[in-house]
């Protein structure tokens, strides 16, 4: 499906989304609450079928939290990118996990580095950072480490 | 030759696993060991945490981040020039791919025509470094089984690649070779001799792997039907490169989303439909073939000219996101630029094949045996700083 | 024909002159028990050096060439090595059963060495049983097994251990079945009457056929019995890190090490004994000019060149094939090679019967 | 048949094995198939390939001289801190205060040879040098002073 294609199917979808199309692929901007149910419609939807989550990551704009979901169809090859802007100082999302099983680890990791709360996901533990880690979210952008950060 | 082994199909019978049992005792019967973070099967410092039932695994649980260095920080402040040599660090295996990953990353955000050149050389580096690399995991995986023998025995080819590389890119592993436009310098004046050269040794050496190895009743029976990954798990835990193609999965990047001259040359991509370590297997071993039949369509087509763009001096990348993938020997490797239109990239994020591919091992594994626990990781060809990072 | 025939008797009437009988027989023995450990010290050296140059040469390197001409002296420097190594014993350990354990699995090795006849008339104990004596005694391997894997208080150790007492105990059946098929055809469990009997050809061409499938069972029997690859699941490394032996260090693990290079050498001593003749030469019915011929090459050459060629073929098993999953092991026994030898002993004792065998 | 099969499975097995013991049977016995290279043995016929990137070196020719103008290109361009330009003034013999070499600071033990100071330096005063045998007692041995002591840059070199 090409983009205009997806882009009138989608807001059927989900009326309240907004489309960015300057990249290459179609982006949608859902809002949290919105995007447990519209993440099921994406899956399961005959004509959308988007089975394969190939990127789950979060960006910290200072301001706010984007999560980013990279979607691809292994049916019909078309891709899309979905953000869901977040408070910064609570971020919270529903957990994915159960409809593409990928997001399990790929949330566990977002929930460490950036603190991103996943509500109903099955284990949400640290996975990389050592256990009884304290403090802050390493990959947000107010991070300091005196002892390991080389500034150059 | 020997009777094949139940694998319990239905994980839904093995009962859940109580969370307390990881941190304290297990239940009753449980037997929970540590596999890693060092140990021989884990070729690196990944941590299993297994629960057993006698040799019957009832739950693997990966512990990560033991050789975690945070390259997607790293690369936050390290400039465009910059941060490609780190990500050689990330699979080291295949760093010639990742590189290029990032290097296409660039490009596409600055546009730069990279010249045809230097395209070609890439994807030759690119095979070379995908033969090395399942060479290496072929005799790991070997060693894994059980089998010293053939670990020295994929070496000695792989020597001759590393000796390429080391002539043309200076290096051995970790080669910085991709610079954004193009190549660092041109290829050396002997490589298309040395590469042809290989070329003949590898296709006479690959049918030993297969008289060692790949024939052999041992191994076929320790392979088959171990670590079953159906095409719908495989698509669902976003699995990608061999893993999934030995699954069925049509992901082969190269052919869905050509890049460099992938798109000129011929080759097939391997699927097997077994979804079992046998078919990973074959997988990879197929897939060695079709490397080199690209490699000897490109070795004397190598286009005369520039070897590298012309490109400004500070490379600024324009507001906005960049997204290129690859097809690295473990899979897909996707590359995602947030560019605020500075010298370093706002935000990076490596989609690391192996990192998928490990979420899988709970699955495969439960129900099975703890000796088909290490033919399923060796199948899956994990790189351990690929999944980190 | 040069034998060792006339050293053991000329010592012996010594003795007998010398000292009073008692006394001849307790320095009799104490040369013997100084001769067995010798033996073992040069055995476990030699067959090192062996698997390390088999080893590297089937894997296209050279293997030890550093300490000595030709690394000749590379197994001794090792020994050096492990002697001066601390032996940790691990805090949550059985103590005295963990340091019991090597020393039962040497003491089991040096017991196997009682039967063997290294040359014509060289034998230590001249057992009129002595065939069931080695199937007996080498079933006491499991135990030492067991005990340092139960001891060492580590779940790895203790899978190990389990592991190697499962195919210990299956894999004894097949062996002691094929060693059946000699005794049967041979009518008698003394080994120096086996020997005898192969006087006209090794049982291996005189048996024919079942003679060769109980070879190739007692091969792949003794294989796993010793537990080396492909059947070395009590250490397979991959899985189990180093299996039973995982937590003992220095002298204790060298112990073990030693243990396990005299258990091969002993059981493909009984292998060449059974199968093709001990010292006995190699003789074709009744070609006399070539028999004699061959009586002249010394007895023990015959016995020692059989016994390694049998060594090298284990080896060669080692780092050839991968290792196989425990459920498939026993699989192998109880599927494949209990029923095969089962009905190959069936099939010795009709040709013993029948006398068809030449 | 269950009897037929069961004896075809045993000797299809028995094969299998063969085959894969024939291969290693071939190179027990060719000795010349052997690729150990003796390292420290074969030192001296050791050639590195030209490119091969050991660690960085300064060029200086026979007058002790050397093409750095102390620009500090290869600073920025490292992305591990690994190289430290300290430079200096010289009076030129106009009379004039001009920016020259003092030290060039160059961390090996943070170097992970990735090349791109080669590429930034303007005058090719830096090269990458073939040795590869880094190993020493301390670590402050690795860091090093590239420039020669009373080295100066060369004639014309801007």
């Amino acid at each position: 499906m090409e983009k205009e294609e997806l882009k009138t199917k989608i807001a059927e979808l989900l009326p309240a989304a907004t489309f960015e199309e300057s990249g290459e692929w179609l982006n949608i901007l859902v809002t949290p609450a919105d995007w447990l149910s519209f993440a099921g419609q994406l899956r399961h939807d005959e004509r959308l079928l988007f089975d394969y989550l190939f990127c789950l990551t979060c960006i910290d704009f200072k301001t706010n939290l984007t999560m980013v979901y990279h979607l691809s169809s292994t049916t019909f090859r078309h891709n899309i990118v979905i953000k869901s802007v977040l408070d910064r100082a609570r971020p919270e999302i529903e957990s994915v996990s159960h409809i593409w099983k990928t997001a399990e680890f790929h949330e566990r990791e977002v929930y460490e580095m950036f603190g991103v709360d996943f509500l109903n996901h099955p284990d949400l533990r640290l996975l990389i950072l050592p256990d009884g880690w304290e403090g802050k979210n390493p990959m947000r952008k107010d991070f300091e480490d005196p002892v390991n950060m080389i500034k150059l | 030759m020997f009777r094949e082994t139940e694998i319990v199909k239905d994980v839904s019978s093995i009962p859940p696993f109580p969370q307390d049992a990881v941190q304290g005792g297990g239940g009753a019967g449980d037997l929970i060991i540590n596999v890693g973070p060092q140990h021989p099967a884990t070729h690196g410092v990944l941590h299993l945490v297994i629960t057993l039932n006698g040799e019957t695994i009832k739950k693997v649980e990966p512990h990560l981040g033991y050789i975690h260095r945070s390259i997607e920080k790293m690369c936050e402040s390290l400039t465009y020039r910059q941060f490609i040599y780190v990500t050689s660090r990330m699979d080291y295996l295949s760093a010639h791919i990742n590189n290029h990953a990032c290097a296409l990353c660039v490009e596409k955000g600055m546009q730069i025509e990279v010249p045809d050149r230097a395209q070609v050389i890439r994807v030759i580096m690119d095979e070379l470094t995908r033969i090395a690399s399942h060479e290496l995991w072929w005799g790991a995986m070997a060693m894994d089984i059980g089998a010293f023998t053939p670990f020295f025995h994929a070496f000695r080819e792989r020597e001759k690649i590393n000796e390429i590389m080391e002539e043309t890119c200076g290096a051995r592993l970790t080669m910085n070779y991709y610079v954004p436009g193009g190549l660092r310098a041109d290829m050396h004046p002997d490589f298309q001799k040395k590469v042809k050269e290989f070329i003949v040794l590898f296709k006479r050496k690959i049918d030993e792997y297969d008289e060692l190895v790949t024939g052999n009743i041992i191994f076929i029976n320790r392979m088959k039907g171990v670590g079953m990954l159906s095409k719908e798990d495989a698509v669902s835990f976003g699995c990608s490169g061999p893993a999934a193609r030995g699954s069925g999965v049509h992901c082969d990047i190269r052919k869905l989303y050509p890049y460099a001259v992938y798109d000129k040359v011929e080759f097939d991509e391997i699927l097997e439909t077994g979804c079992d370590s046998l078919a990973r297997y074959m997988v990879r071993i197929r897939e060695m073939k079709q490397s080199v039949r690209i490699i000897e369509q490109l070795i004397d087509h190598i286009p005369e000219g520039d070897f590298q763009a012309k490109t400004k001096a500070v490379l600024k990348l324009p507001k906005g996101e960049f997204y290129t993938r690859v097809e690295t020997a473990r899979g897909e490797l996707g590359v995602y630029i947030v560019s605020e239109g500075a010298t370093t990239p706002y935000r990076i994020k490596f989609r690391s094949p192996g990192f998928s591919n490990l979420s899988a091992l709970d699955s495969m594994a439960r129900g099975s045996k703890l000796g088909d626990l290490v033919a399923m990781m060796g199948t899956l060809d994990l790189v351990i700083p690929d999944i980190d990072r | 024909m040069w034998s060792l025939t006339n050293i053991s008797t000329g010592i012996h009437d010594w003795l007998i002159q010398t000292f009073n009988p008692t006394w001849a027989l307790i320095i009799e023995m104490v040369i013997a028990g100084i001769a067995v450990i010798g033996l073992f010290a040069v055995l476990g050296l030699v067959l090192v050096l062996m698997e390390r140059r088999v080893a590297a040469w089937m894997q296209i390197r050279l293997g030890p060439n550093r300490v000595g001409p030709f690394g000749l002296l590379q197994s001794a420097a090792d020994t050096v090595k492990l002697l001066v190594k601390e032996g940790m014993t691990p805090d949550g350990a059985d103590k005295f059963l963990f340091n019991l354990a090597p020393f039962i699995a040497m003491m089991v090795a040096m017991l196997l060495m009682v039967p063997i006849a290294f040359a014509k008339d060289f034998q230590l104990w001249d057992l009129n049983i002595g065939v069931l004596y080695v199937s007996a005694v080498s079933s006491i391997m499991v135990i030492s097994i067991l005990m340092a894997g139960w001891a060492s208080n580590n779940k790895y150790s203790l899978m190990g251990a389990m592991r190697s007492g499962a195919q210990i105990v299956s894999y004894e059946l097949s062996a002691g079945l094929s060693i059946l098929t000699i005794v049967v055809l041979t009518g008698s469990l003394n080994i120096n009457d086996i020997i005898i009997a192969q006087a006209d050809g090794w049982w291996i061409f005189k048996g024919h056929i079942p003679v060769i499938i109980s070879f190739v069972i007692f091969i792949i029997a003794v294989t796993a019995e010793t537990n080396r690859a492909p059947f070395d699941l009590a250490e397979a490394e991959s899985e189990l890190t180093s299996g039973f032996h995982t937590e003992y260090s220095g002298m204790k693990f060298a112990l073990f090490f030693l243990a396990e290079y005299i258990n091969v050498f002993i059981v493909c001593a009984i292998g060449a004994t059974l199968f093709l003749g001990g010292w006995m030469p190699f003789h074709i019915g009744n070609w006399e000019s070539f028999n004699h011929v061959m009586d002249y090459i010394p007895s023990s050459i015959w016995f020692f060149g059989k016994t390694f060629f049998l060594i090298f073929v284990i080896m060669w098993f080692r780092w050839t094939f991968p290792r196989l999953r425990i459920d498939q092991l026993l699989n192998l026994e109880w599927r494949y090679l209990l029923p095969i030898s089962m009905f190959n002993l069936l099939l010795a004792t009709a040709i013993a019967i029948l006398g068809w065998h030449f | 048949m269950f009897i037929v099969k069961y004896i075809k499975d045993v000797f299809s097995g028995i094969k299998s094995l063969l085959v894969g013991m024939r291969r290693t049977g071939y190179y027990f016995t060719h000795h010349k198939e052997i690729i150990t290279e003796q390292y420290p043995d074969n030192r001296d016929t050791l050639v590195m390939a030209d490119r091969f990137k050991g660690e960085v070196v300064l060029l200086h020719d026979e007058n002790n001289e050397h093409a750095c103008t102390g620009c500090t290109a290869c600073e920025l361009a490292c992305p591990n801190a690994t190289i430290k330009i300290v430079t200096k003034f010289d009076i030129t013999p106009e009379g004039k205060k001009k920016k020259a070499l003092d030290k060039f600071v160059y961390h090996l033990e943070l170097c992970t040879m990735c090349n791109l100071c080669i590429i930034a330096c303007p005058t090719d005063a830096i090269k990458m040098a073939q040795t590869f045998e880094h190993s020493v007692y301390d670590r402050a041995e690795l860091t090093k002073i590239l420039n020669k002591p009373d080295s100066k840059i060369r004639e014309g070199v801007e």
